[in-house]
């Protein structure tokens, strides 16, 4: 027999997504294309989104008693044609009322208290397993930067951008990921709500959260905090690996860049026109921190965090001019000839 | 009923409502009172959180002198309230006048205070956190101070040319209201900055 | 004389009738150099107006940018500037303002009084919120900029450390938030003093505080309550220029500062301002209600209790701003309570005014439209603020279209319904004209509906996951559905405002007369000429109840008797 | 400043502070002088001599004493009257006006009556701890665990066990809890028809138990698990029935059952309250 707050979550539930079928989007399982806060998809997201249906449904019951007098109060008691010779009786209060109207209220009050503060400390306080992965996120203006630690016995900590692997998770066996927030300039905000409410992040303060995916697949996101010009487009993507794609994500990222000899003119042009002055590639002499490990830009799908798919006319049009594509973000034309980008694209196109 | 007929208002009736100017200055106080709130809170707030500089145990004398001569200031100002209430005009201007004295001392060995500060110690308002919270809130009093004096030293021109009054008596004691906030928010700051911080 | 004793005389000017046309020249000059509150308050108003139409077309060139994704309307940059302007215009330019137009227009009539307790005082607030108001306009004109000559603010309205900083905010657009709002601000702190003093000593005899019109008791309270308010931005303010221009280290993270400090010392300010500007139309409101519904309002003591107790409450909650900066889970679990706990003591206005109508002859004029949609749409406001309030789901919503929702459902669907209400009600009392009723419904029910199809609609996109501040969006992400129903919404609006401004300014030079009392009230100001007298009131009034003119017109059933 | 009216004259003038274009002045120096910061320093210059002018002129205004100017007034009697004469008013049979003035004190019987009720529903909660668990911290715990820190899956050991947290906790919302709806009791009881004590104290406990039980697995699942709802109602009926006799009899509602309904809400209107006099009323 099903505990009757579930029955009525239901209700609930298809009143809420009858309403968000305006939008035109089925409310699956699993990750979306729309990332809605109703389609939880880990355990954070999950305890929010059984707490959010408790709120409407108390919220909906006061609304519905409420604007029901309201519309109760404004047809019965209005004025009739032809009826102004006389004042209706003056009621100036009652003190039974008043207590009346004060105590439920409040009543409804600790009860909302109660049951958010349960969830407030299940989410906040968590303890941490063993088996998590951690990781570090670096908000910058307006890319992702994840610092790996040592995985095992598998190389050495490494630098991902923009686009954040953790492991798939179950209920039995959890293997949530844990992300400690820290940024390199002003306020940025870790939202992916399919996997977890946000976290801020915030210089000199560091925060955490974390996520325990239950489906595999990539969930999208974006920063929630107004961080300057390219704030909208500071995407978030979190892809959710089996554990065999994680183990083999790993173990690329761990390897150092390769050093492909045909395109040594590029890598030339990189390091020669201050590319390096910005960007790092493993194992060579680039170690520039303000912009993004270009290590393994071949891995990712996409540049300039989610915006574009990565192609090579993508890539040698970002690198001609970041600004045509993303206006406003920190990194400058850097005026090469056509030759250089060439040969520069050739070198980053085999940064696998 | 057409007309409204008049009632000669009886004279047992009263009808007494606080004076206006002090009620507005009482107004003043409780918002300046917030700003200072929130310069405090930021001060005590960064205690021990500046990275590198000098820090107020190092660079700060307790100064005695200064806040004897700023609180007996408003010893003084009662003084010359409760002159012009009984009409002793001279004596008020007297007192008015010793006021003045005592809170341009103050203000003067603020700025040998912070004279040393930063030729002697180097601690400026951009040198670390201490520095920026201590000048802020510091010199946020000192303002209010100069501005303060500025009013007494108009009142204390308009005395001496005879133009004030025992009729003046209760604006007086506005304004001397104003000099009392003035010198409560000094014992504020001088708990904080030279007591807690140090 | 037994029966009466409440002396009413209003009475004409006697400096020769109308005898010559004052010049263009001296008009202006009058209005100048006018220390009268009425005109004070008016231009209070005609300022509020004029920015809501300013801020409103900002509001509408975002609309249009969002109303398709990867929309080119505007550059990034200047849609960022231009969410600032409109955040800031609509709070600092055209919210506060209306605090001091309702205050200074009509406490002092309602308190039988000549005028504010400072009038010159009263003039110079005025003139320093209008100067402040037009410096930070001269912004999108003066200075350079992060990107270019001549740019306004474009930090959003919270103008969050360090970007603030003259690291990332190189150029003068945030100077010139932090010093306009500065100025603004000391007139705020003139215009709240002035309130409270009026209020406190200048009431006509028989007026005790208890014997206070409702709406005069709630401007009370927002005068005093003013003062704390917009202080710490003010302290704020002049800590973030000490760090961009003497070097200071307030929120500069890497000398040890911190931008929470900055955050809170925002949020304090920032909640309870919005109470501050939510005030005027729970006083209107309490006015409107019972007049059209030809009752006295119901449970007068406990309104009193309630406006006190969501001013102090409301110190106390600021932090659910901040729900997802990482404070303790202590920490969010105390402002969950705090701000849980403030919604009771405005369900109970809620609550009273309802039964105010009860029992009623409702009459459906414009005001009591715009009154009726205030308190539908103010409980919905109330309690998607309380779901806003719950931490854990705060961690999803915030930053994102829900809260835009939330606080837009009440600052158009409370306070601009109701300061349409106001303006319906007092304007033949102001000008001695009536307003088009045909005008006014049709300006309320476009913009009733323009408003619910912006706001209601806009929540969905928040659950959908659409952050705020975003010039764009991308195709994939499924909001444009929504983004245009929301942005035509908004153009709605747009006519349905032009609607009123021309229903105001016709009714200026044809509306009918309106004569002392056209609604029949019974609060003091009904009881001078339309428009008053510059002094007000001829004799000092004397009261004994908080509806004198109901004592009067029914001499058998006073409020004295009873209450 | 104005005046006193003497009976029978018909014109008088009225000082008013005159109108002065110093509070502009002031104003606008002001803005130049943070307007300079941000354009060129010659502007503040400029306001900051505004400002002195304005400050000056306006000080000339108001000290020694301030600038009036006078406006001469005719008086005229206006009307104050309305075509609604009438005032109706609610009716209350005759009969019923003998029982006036019904003075009731929700607040301080429903606080009494809410403390009987919190006290009388402990004992069988505890008793339930004993039966079912042999511990009388069982039930303390089940209500206030969430205090307990890192209370999380406890075993039923665990809620067996005395938490000082728990016991804080559960004070804090039992009584919290007793005390606001004895206050409600208080406020509503006299507004039942008939049988307040079978309503107030065995229906409404039956109907807030309903309800809790739909909602205790978002409230508080660890409670939900472990709870005896039977149990439980037991505890809520105890304190309806104790709350209910406590309130009923400060308030002397079996002899206010007969009055109206709108006498038992207490409403304050013509007809229903005490009237003051005329010269009561200053
Ligand atoms: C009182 C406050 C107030 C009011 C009334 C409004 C009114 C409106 N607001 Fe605004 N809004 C804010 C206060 C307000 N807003 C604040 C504080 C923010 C946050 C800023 C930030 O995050 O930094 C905000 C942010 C905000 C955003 C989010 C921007 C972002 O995060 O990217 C949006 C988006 O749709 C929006 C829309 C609207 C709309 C459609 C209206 C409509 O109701 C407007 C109706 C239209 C009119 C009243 C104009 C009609 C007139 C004309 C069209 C004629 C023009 C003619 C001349 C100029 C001669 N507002
Ligand atoms: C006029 C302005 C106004 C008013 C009155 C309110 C009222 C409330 N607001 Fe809102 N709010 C804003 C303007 C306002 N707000 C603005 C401008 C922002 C965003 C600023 C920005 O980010 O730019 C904001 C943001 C905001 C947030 C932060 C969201 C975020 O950024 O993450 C929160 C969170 O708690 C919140 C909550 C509330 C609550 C609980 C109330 C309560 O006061 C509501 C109380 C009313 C009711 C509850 C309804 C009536 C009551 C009953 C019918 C009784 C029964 C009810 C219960 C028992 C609950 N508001
Ligand atoms: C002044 C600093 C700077 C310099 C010099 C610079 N970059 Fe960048 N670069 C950045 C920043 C910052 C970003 C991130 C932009 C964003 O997403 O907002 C970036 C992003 C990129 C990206 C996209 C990475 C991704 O995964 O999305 C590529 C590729 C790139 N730069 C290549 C180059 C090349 C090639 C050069 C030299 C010809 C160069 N950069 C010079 C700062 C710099
Ligand atoms: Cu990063 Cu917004
Ligand atoms: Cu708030």
């Amino acid at each position: 027999m099903l505990p009757k707050w579930l029955r009525v979550e239901r209700i609930a539930r298809l009143a809420v997504f009858s309403a968000l079928a305006l939008s035109g989007h089925a409310m699956a399982e699993g990750p979306q294309a729309t990332p809605s806060i109703f389609a939880p998809a880990s355990t954070p997201a999950t305890q929010i989104y059984h707490l959010s249906f408790f709120i409407l449904e108390i919220t909906a019951a006061i609304f519905v008693a409420v604007a029901g007098l309201l519309t109760y109060v404004i047809i019965r008691y209005r004025a009739r044609t032809g009826d102004d010779e006389s004042e209706p009786a003056q009621v100036y209060g009652s003190n039974q009322v008043e207590l009346a109207w004060t105590v439920i209220p409040i009543l409804i009050v600790v009860v909302l208290f109660l049951t958010t503060a349960r969830v407030i400390f299940a989410i906040q306080d968590a303890p941490m397993p063993t088996a998590a992965l951690e990781v570090t996120a670096v908000g910058h203006q307006f890319w992702w930067e994840y610092r790996y630690p040592k995985q095992g016995l598998v190389g050495q900590d490494f630098v991902a951008v923009n686009e954040l692997h953790v492991p798939l998770s179950s209920t039995d066996h959890p293997t949530p990921t844990y992300i400690k927030l820290l940024s390199a300039d002003v306020d940025h905000s870790f939202w992916v709500p399919q996997l977890a409410g946000k976290t801020d992040l915030i210089p000199n303060h560091p925060n955490d959260t974390w996520i325990d995916p239950l489906q595999s697949g990539l969930y999208v996101g974006q920063c929630a905090q107004f961080c300057g010009v390219q704030h909208a487009n500071m995407l978030l993507r979190v892809y959710v690996d089996t554990p065999e794609q994680f183990a083999a994500w790993l173990a690329n990222q761990a390897k150092p860049g390769i050093q492909d000899p045909s395109v040594v003119a590029g890598r030339h042009v990189f390091e020669t026109q201050a590319c390096m002055n910005c960007h790092a590639v493993q194992g060579t002499a680039a170690t520039g921190r303000f912009g993004p490990d270009l290590t393994h830009l071949m891995s990712r799908d996409t540049l300039a965090s989610g915006m574009i798919p990565n192609t090579r006319d993508n890539l040698r049009q970002w690198i001609k001019d970041p600004n045509t594509i993303k206006p406003g973000c920190l990194m400058p034309a850097m005026q090469l000839s056509e030759d250089q980008l060439d040969q520069v694209t050739n070198y980053l196109e085999t940064l696998k | 009923m057409n007309a409204i007929p008049l009632v000669a208002t009886s004279p047992e009736q009263e009808w007494h409502l606080p004076y206006k100017g002090r009620i507005g200055m009482y107004g003043l106080i409780i918002a300046e009172s917030a700003i200072f709130t929130i310069f405090v809170i930021a001060y005590i707030y960064y205690i021990g959180k500046s990275l590198y500089g000098p820090t107020p145990q190092q660079v700060l004398d307790v100064p005695i002198v200064n806040t004897i001569c700023l609180l007996s200031s408003s010893i003084t100002i009662f003084l010359s309230e409760r002159a012009i209430e009984r009409n002793n005009l001279k004596t008020f201007g007297l007192w008015w006048a010793a006021t003045i004295a005592l809170g341009a001392i103050f203000l003067i060995g603020t700025g040998i205070e912070w004279h040393k500060l930063i030729y002697h110690d180097g601690l400026t308002i951009s040198t670390n956190l201490f520095g920026t919270t201590f000048y802020s809130l510091v010199g946020l009093h000192a303002t209010h101070v100069v501005v303060g004096l500025i009013m007494l030293t108009i009142v204390l021109l308009f005395t001496l040319t005879g133009h004030v009054k025992h009729e003046h008596s209760e604006r007086v004691q506005v304004l001397a209201l104003y000099w009392h906030f003035v010198d409560a928010v000094w014992v504020v700051v001088f708990t904080v900055v030279y007591i807690v911080g140090r | 004389m037994a029966d009466q004793t409440l002396p009413i005389h209003g009475a004409l000017d006697l400096t020769p009738p109308r005898e010559r046309e004052h010049t263009l020249l001296e008009t202006l000059h009058s209005w100048v150099t006018t220390v009268d509150h009425k005109k004070l308050g008016l231009m209070y108003m005609m300022m509020s107006i004029f920015f809501l139409l300013v801020g409103g077309a900002e509001a509408i060139f975002i609309r249009i940018q969002l109303a398709v994704p990867n929309n080119h309307f505007v550059s990034p940059q200047t849609f960022n500037r231009l969410f600032t302007m409109h955040g800031t215009t609509m709070v600092f330019l055209v919210g506060m303002p209306l605090v001091f137009a309702w205050a200074n227009y009509i406490v002092p009539l309602q308190i039988g009084a000549r005028d504010m307790a400072f009038p010159r005082l009263n003039a110079f607030s005025f003139w320093l919120t209008l100067f402040g108001g037009l410096f930070l306009y001269y912004s999108f004109i003066g200075g350079p900029g992060l990107y270019g000559t001549g740019s306004a603010p474009d930090v959003t309205w919270w103008a969050y450390a360090p970007l603030t900083l003259k690291a990332f905010s190189p150029g003068h657009a945030t100077d010139y938030w932090a010093l306009a709002l500065i100025v603004t601000g000391f007139g705020t702190i003139g215009g709240g003093i002035n309130i409270i003093a009026t209020v406190i000593s200048m009431r006509c005899k028989g007026m005790t505080l208890m014997r206070m019109p409702l709406f005069s008791w709630v401007m009370f309270v927002d005068g005093a309550f003013v003062l704390i308010v917009i202080t710490p931005l003010t302290a704020s303010q002049v800590m973030l220029l000490i760090d961009r221009y003497l070097g200071g280290h307030f929120f500069d993270t890497q000398a040890g500062g911190s931008a929470t400090v900055w955050m809170h010392f925002f949020w304090i300010f920032g909640h309870p301002e919005v109470y501050v500007l939510v005030f005027p139309a729970f006083a209107i409101a309490s006015e409107v209600i019972q007049v059209f519904s030809r009752k006295a309002l119901f449970g007068y003591p406990a309104m009193v209790a309630a406006i006190i107790g969501i001013a102090f409450v409301s110190v106390s909650v600021w932090a659910h701003h901040m729900f997802t900066i990482g404070m303790t889970s202590a920490g969010n679990a105390f402002f969950v309570l705090s701000t849980e706990l403030v919604g009771i003591p405005t369900g109970i206005k809620i609550f009273n005014w309802l039964a105010t109508m009860w029992g009623g002859k409702i009459r459906f004029a414009t005001p009591m439209l715009f009154a009726i949609a205030f308190l539908f749409q103010f409980l919905c406001a109330g309690l998607t603020g309380i779901m806003l309030s719950i931490a854990p789901w705060n961690w999803q919503l915030h930053g994102s279209y829900f809260v835009i929702a939330h606080f837009h459902y009440i600052l158009v669907g409370a306070i601009v319904f109701m300061v349409f209400s106001g303006i319906y009600y007092w304007f033949p009392k102001a000008t001695g004209r009536m307003m088009s009723e045909t005008l006014g419904k049709w300006h309320f029910w476009l913009f009733f509906i323009g408003f619910h199809l912006t706001f209601d609609t806009m929540h969905f996109v928040g659950f959908e996951g659409m952050p705020r501040w975003i010039y764009t969006y991308p195709a994939d992400r499924g909001w444009q559905n929504i983004n245009l129903v929301v942005s035509i919404g908004g153009l709605i609006q747009g006519i349905a405002v032009l609607i009123f401004a021309y229903n105001l300014i016709s009714s200026l030079f044809k509306g009918k007369i309106a004569g002392n009392d056209p609604w029949d009230a019974w609060t003091l100001e009904w009881a001078t000429t339309s428009p008053p007298p510059v002094y007000n009131f001829a004799t000092d009034p004397v009261v004994r109840s908080w509806r004198p003119l109901w004592d009067l017109k029914h001499p058998e059933n006073p409020d004295w008797k009873y209450d | 400043m104005n005046e006193q009216q003497k009976p029978g004259s018909h014109t008088e003038t009225i000082h008013l502070p005159a109108p002065t274009a110093w509070p502009i002045v002031l104003a606008f120096g002001s803005t130049l002088l943070f307007a300079g910061l941000v354009t060129s320093p010659w502007i503040s210059v400029l306001g900051g001599i505004l400002m002195v002018c304005g400050a000056v002129g306006w000080f000339r205004l108001v000290l020694p004493h301030e600038v009036h100017e006078d406006i001469p007034v005719v008086v005229e009697h206006i009307p104050i009257e309305t075509t609604r004469r009438e005032v109706e008013r609610i009716v209350i049979p005759e009969g019923d006006r003998a029982h006036l003035p019904v003075e009731t004190y929700p607040i301080i019987s429903g606080i009494k009556g809410g403390l009987a009720g919190g006290v009388a529903m402990i004992p069988p909660a505890l008793l339930y701890g004993l039966i079912a668990q042999h511990s009388i911290w069982y039930p303390v715990n089940l209500l206030g665990g969430a205090g307990v820190a890192n209370w999380r899956n406890p075993t039923t050991a665990d809620i067996a066990a005395f938490h000082w947290q728990g016991l804080l906790v559960a004070n804090v919302i039992h009584w919290t809890a007793c005390v606001l709806v004895g206050l409600l009791y208080g406020a509503m009881l006299p507004m039942l028809p008939r049988r307040p004590i079978l309503l107030g104290g065995v229906i409404a406990p039956v109907l807030w138990t309903g309800m809790l039980h739909s909602v205790m697995g978002v409230v508080n699942p660890v409670l939900d698990e472990h709870i005896a709802w039977g149990w439980f109602l037991i505890s809520q009926v105890c304190f309806g029935v104790v709350a209910g006799v406590v309130v009923a009899r400060q308030e002397r509602i079996r002899t206010t059952q007969s009055l109206p309904f709108l006498m038992r809400m207490g409403i304050e209107t013509p007809g229903l309250v005490q009237e003051h006099k005329e010269d009561d009323r200053k």
